[in-house]
């Protein structure tokens, strides 16, 4: 009996989470397609969706109703069972892949010794889903989405591993958790330690995720909508699913890695403890924000829907704020560190996210040539001599006992100088290549 | 709980279908997938035994047959895509002459 | 090449040729083929070794119907052919048939034309710029040149009423007088845009992604510019300096200073960089054509019933994608005998097969993008 | 009692896949099961607590390996290979081979069980090899093969591009 409640204690935990991610997930990528559509509004100099809800807050659930409601269909001459089954497995590796991160310190499915690994390796699982999606439709422009999807993957795949490799020999450890104490210990996060690395992983989360401007598996302009050409409704909605899954779950890694996770800035200084407060500011502000809008929504709904939003904001401001004014020693008070730990690992989540979506209304798309060679020609070659540098930086700190502050900064600069070479180089092939091109 | 020799059992289980692939097939990709099917029947072995004996060796080990899969994989799929372009074929059967 | 014409695609719209060759089918429903044309690329592997452009899906008889129309019903029909600048069909025409009368617009109807014209180019090369920038990725200028294009037609719709397919013009001159805002309006929307022209060069000319993607790309050299009949601003980008506006100068364009930019290379990043510079250049024409709109009627004496004396005129304007020519044969009576159009967007696309062998198929999108041809145009 | 369920589920899904991958008529599913058979390994290899190789077999095998082959799949044109004979004409010869080597295996594993405790699970006080434990033998003890390896691997990328190159 006892056995039976221990193991049922034992499982019940990460269920309830894994529970919840599966059902949170596909709303959080709704809002955050949401976002993403605001985003792009705003620089564009649009409104973005204004209709359903107020400033189109009820959007996502709109777009997953009808998505649910569509005919699902699935062309004559498709391979039926592998086309039914390819974005199921998209989805459920971005899932699986959510199931080790660390959304604050509480809010952990597993804590598994291979941590990072486990993320990444089973991440990287989803590209079958987007292959054998490609391959199964029977299409052509679906079988070279799928094709330039899969050579870019496991392309970008291969710099993503090398500037992880980095930040994990700055931490000597997989456990996510034990990442970011390991950056608490630093006093410094990562991405200032290794500048160098954050960039190579930021080009190629981009390039990982199929986003623009390496979105050239979906370009429209060429490729229709690539692997996902055939998909309709809610097979097509699924591989969305995925691909923004996969975003968070890159953008995790990222925290977690270089922005120091769950961690407040400047995390080890009391003199800012000021900052512990801007999370309920924040929501307090978004709240009054609402309110300020409420009373010029056209319609009464919309400014109860508003009027309910702002209060929950409210609500979420004072949980965040509860535990900062209860009295110290008191259990209210020892909640802070997962309340703020969850906040400040989703804003940098969010923050990242924005990143990806400036980048895609700011920059043209790369050609499958460029593509290939920034991949393989710039950023392996950089990943491997920025592992190169944090090690020689880890030997003049540990072994010759020189300062963070000297040993970090000197090989910085000497990755980035091979990097200014690595660029010239292929400058210099960039254009021998036009020249070529002009021959032919 | 499980019996290291039911650990054996699976793998020799998946090396004997491995086998039946290799010997019985014609198509080459399939071939070569049933080497890998062998191969990782040999790495569950490995690992049961690590587990038995107490050593991490047998990991070390399991992971060179995975350097080993991954080399041969490569180099086994450039010769099915130079066979096939020369060939218009996947069939091993039609393998027969030593040089073209 | 004539003489190796690509075979039809197949039902899976692929054919594997040789063993490496297949041959791929684009559009006539593609996204970035600008409408209904469509293109049979022969490719090795990704790159493409031929090309052949399928066109007519768009065909709707322009040149026969005005054989059954009088001079002034087939007017409104050119607007129907480029209709991203259907000012600029319009004036062609007019003028032609004005030529062909013997006739001349008043001087404040030419000036008045002149403006709406060079609007009309800018608002042309805005739509150009944000589909172009579309096709290449860049999804935001296509929504800041949309912007600017609204106000010009709104412009447009003060003056005549419609947005799009305008026909704006008369022969003879113009049936409206500019409303009592125009100069304003115009002043209005003129002088922030070279502004604006700037914001839309900061986002793309020096963005590394933009200039590799076009620098280099689909060189037509002025040889072959002059050799294939390109006109407007292909020709120009490949450093031949001819614009119809300077040479044979038609309109009331001989009353105002302006430059012809030209290009060095002759590639997409030059076309690219002539247009920018257009756009700058007919704003200085609008300003200096509103500072003083000469007083006088609209409308010259050419009768109710048009007659053009039997004969043949050629006349060709500077459009927004190039020279726009018409030519048309009168046989004494109220319709024409034949009129036979050319239009700088088939004539342009012409070069298309020269520009694009040897490079990737990504760059097809690039270079049926920096040839800005209006299908409508095309098939007429 | 999970660790058995966990253990017997992996395992039938392992064999179950495996005789899938070398009797199914279209590659791309033999593909597909065979991917399946390598992660019920590496479920497997969870089970066994073997938490790094679990991570390398999914990472290189079905991550890369898998792929690899996937990716030449699409890139040759199957529809004729689907329709022609799938087996060879020494089929149940070959069938014959394979299972006496089976018997033969399952004999090894009866008469081995007289010199190693197989019969019984590993000894709970067995280590259970970390990733820093493997990470340290495999850098002090097996220096050498794991240059060599590289070397190999290194050796099989050229090869690989040398056959693959178009006009050689």
């Amino acid at each position: 009996m006892q056995a039976l409640i221990n193991f049922v204690i034992s499982i019940w935990v990460p269920l309830v989470c894994a529970l919840v991610i599966v059902a949170v997930l596909p709303l959080a990528a709704g809002y955050i397609v949401l976002m993403e559509r605001k985003v792009m509004a705003d620089m564009q100099a649009r409104l973005g969706p204004m209709r359903v809800g107020p400033h189109g807050l009820l959007q996502p659930i709109a777009d997953a109703v009808k998505l649910l409601l569509k005919e699902d269909i699935i062309p004559e001459e498709a391979d039926k069972g592998i086309f039914w089954i390819a974005p199921l497995i998209s989805v459920t590796a971005g899932m699986l892949a959510m199931s080790a991160l660390a959304i604050g310190p509480w809010f952990q499915i597993a804590d598994l010794n291979i941590g990072l690994l486990f993320v990444v390796g089973i991440g990287a699982l989803g590209i079958f889903g987007i292959v054998l999606g490609g391959w199964s439709s029977n299409s052509h422009y679906s079988l070279l989405g799928a094709l330039r999807s899969a050579a870019q993957l496991v392309s970008y795949e291969t710099a993503a591993g090398m500037a992880i490799v980095g930040a994990l020999l700055l931490a000597g450890t997989l456990s996510i958790r034990e990442i970011i104490e390991a950056q608490e210990d630093y006093r410094v996060w990562f991405v200032f330690a290794a500048p160098v690395g954050f960039f190579i992983y930021v080009v190629a989360s981009i390039a990982e995720t199929n986003r623009a401007p390496f979105d050239l598996p979906e370009a429209e302009s060429e490729l229709v909508a690539g692997y996902m050409t055939e998909y309709s409704g809610f097979r097509w909605a699924l591989y969305f699913l995925a691909e923004y899954t996969n975003m968070v779950v890159v953008a995790s890694i990222a925290t977690t890695l270089f922005l120091g996770g769950w961690l407040r800035p400047f995390a080890g200084s009391r003199a800012f403890d000021f900052l512990d407060y801007l999370p309920s500011v924040l929501m307090l502000g978004i709240a009054g924000y609402c309110f300020y809008r409420t009373p010029k929504q056209p319609v009464k709904i919309q400014q109860m829907v508003l009027a309910a939003i702002g209060a929950s904001f409210i609500l979420v401001g004072g949980i965040l704020a509860a535990p900062l004014l209860a009295p110290a020693g008191s259990m209210l008070a020892s909640a802070k560190p997962g309340l703020h730990g969850a906040f400040w690992f989703l804003l940098k989540v969010v923050l990242y996210l924005y990143l990806f979506m400036w980048l895609r209304f700011t920059f043209p798309r790369y050609r499958f040539d460029q593509l290939m060679r920034l991949g393989w020609q710039f950023l392996i070659p950089l990943s491997i001599v920025n592992v190169m540098g944090i090690a020689l930086a880890l030997v003049l700190h540990r072994q010759l006992g020189w300062s963070h502050w000297t040993a970090f900064p000197l090989t910085t600069i000497l990755t980035l100088a091979v990097a200014g070479m690595l660029g010239s180089a292929g400058a210099k092939k960039d254009k021998e290549h036009a020249i070529v091109g002009e021959e032919a | 709980m499980i019996p290291t020799s039911h650990y054996l059992f699976l793998s020799l289980g998946l090396f004997t279908i491995g086998v039946i692939g290799v010997v019985t097939r014609r198509n080459v990709i399939i071939i070569l997938m049933s080497i890998e099917l062998m191969l990782n029947a040999v790495n569950i072995n490995l690992v049961a035994f690590s587990r038995l004996v107490g050593s991490a060796e047998g990991h070390v080990f399991a992971i060179f047959v995975i350097t080993d899969a991954a080399a041969e994989a490569a180099v086994g799929l450039g010769i099915i895509i130079a066979f096939f372009r020369n060939r218009e074929t996947l069939l091993g059967d039609e393998m027969d002459l030593l040089k073209w | 090449m004539a003489d190796q014409r690509i075979p039809f695609a197949t039902h899976a719209e692929t054919t594997v040729l040789g063993a490496d060759e297949i041959v791929l089918n684009m559009g006539p429903q593609h996204p970035s083929t600008h409408g209904v044309l469509r293109v049979k690329l022969r490719l090795d592997g990704e790159k493409v070794i031929g090309s052949e452009c399928v066109i007519g899906y768009l065909h709707r008889g322009v040149e026969k119907i005005a054989e059954h129309r009088t001079y002034t019903q087939f007017a409104p029909y050119v607007d129907r052919m480029d209709y991203v600048a259907a000012v600029s069909n319009g004036l062609g025409y007019c003028e032609a048939v004005e030529k062909l009368l013997g006739a001349e617009a008043p001087l404040r109807a030419r000036v008045i034309r002149t403006i709406l014209t060079e609007l009309q180019r800018i608002a042309s090369h805005l739509f150009w710029l944000g589909t172009h920038a579309l096709d290449i990725g860049a999804l935001t200028p296509l929504f800041y040149c949309l912007r600017e294009r609204e106000e010009i037609l709104k412009i447009f719709e003060k003056y005549c009423g419609a947005r799009l397919t305008t026909h704006a013009f008369r022969i003879g001159g113009l049936q409206y007088e500019a409303y009592d805002e125009f100069e304003k309006d115009v002043e209005r929307f003129c002088t922030p845009f070279d502004k604006r022209v700037d914001e839309y060069e900061s986002l793309l000319t020096g963005n590394r992604i933009w200039v590799g993607r076009t620098k280099g790309i689909g060189i037509l050299t002025a040889k072959e510019a002059i050799d294939y009949a390109a006109s407007g601003p292909v020709l120009r980008a490949s450093g031949v300096k001819w614009d119809i506006r300077k040479a044979m100068p038609y309109a009331a364009y001989d009353l105002y200073k302006f430059e012809i930019p030209t290009g060095k290379n002759g590639d997409t990043f030059d076309r690219y960089i002539v247009r920018m510079e257009e756009m700058r250049q007919s704003r200085l024409i609008c300003l200096q054509a509103i500072e003083n709109i000469p007083a006088g009627p609209i409308m010259g004496k050419v009768g109710k019933v048009l007659k053009p004396p039997p004969g043949e005129v050629y006349h060709a304007i500077e459009a927004p994608k190039g020279e726009l020519g018409y030519y048309i044969v009168s046989d004494g009576t109220t319709q024409p005998y034949r009129v036979r159009i050319r239009p700088p967007s088939l004539i342009n696309l012409e070069a298309f097969d020269k520009m694009i062998r040897g490079h990737l198929v990504a760059d097809v999108v690039a270079i049926i993008g920096t040839l800005d041809i209006v299908l409508g145009e095309v098939d007429r | 009692m999970l660790d058995q369920i966990v253990f017997y589920f992996f395992a039938a899904l392992a064999v179950i896949s495996a005789l899938l991958v070398v009797t199914r008529r279209n590659v791309v599913q033999s593909a597909i099961f065979l991917i399946t058979a390598l992660l019920a390994t590496a479920g497997i290899f969870l089970q066994l607590h073997a938490e790094f190789l679990f991570i390398v077999q999914v990472i290189l095998y079905a991550g890369g390996i898998m792929v690899l082959f996937v990716f030449v799949i699409m890139l040759i044109n199957l529809d004729v290979s689907i329709h022609q004979v799938q087996f060879n004409r020494q089929w149940w010869l070959g069938l014959l081979l394979a299972l006496v080597l089976g018997a033969q295996l399952i004999l090894a594993v009866a008469l081995g069980r007289s010199g190693l405790p197989l019969g019984e699970p590993a000894p709970a006080t067995a280590l259970e090899p970390s990733t820093q434990l493997v990470g340290r033998v495999l850098f002090n003890e097996y220096m050498l093969p794991f240059e060599i390896a590289s070397i190999l691997l290194l050796v099989a990328m050229i090869g690989a591009v040398v056959m693959a190159k178009k006009k050689v």
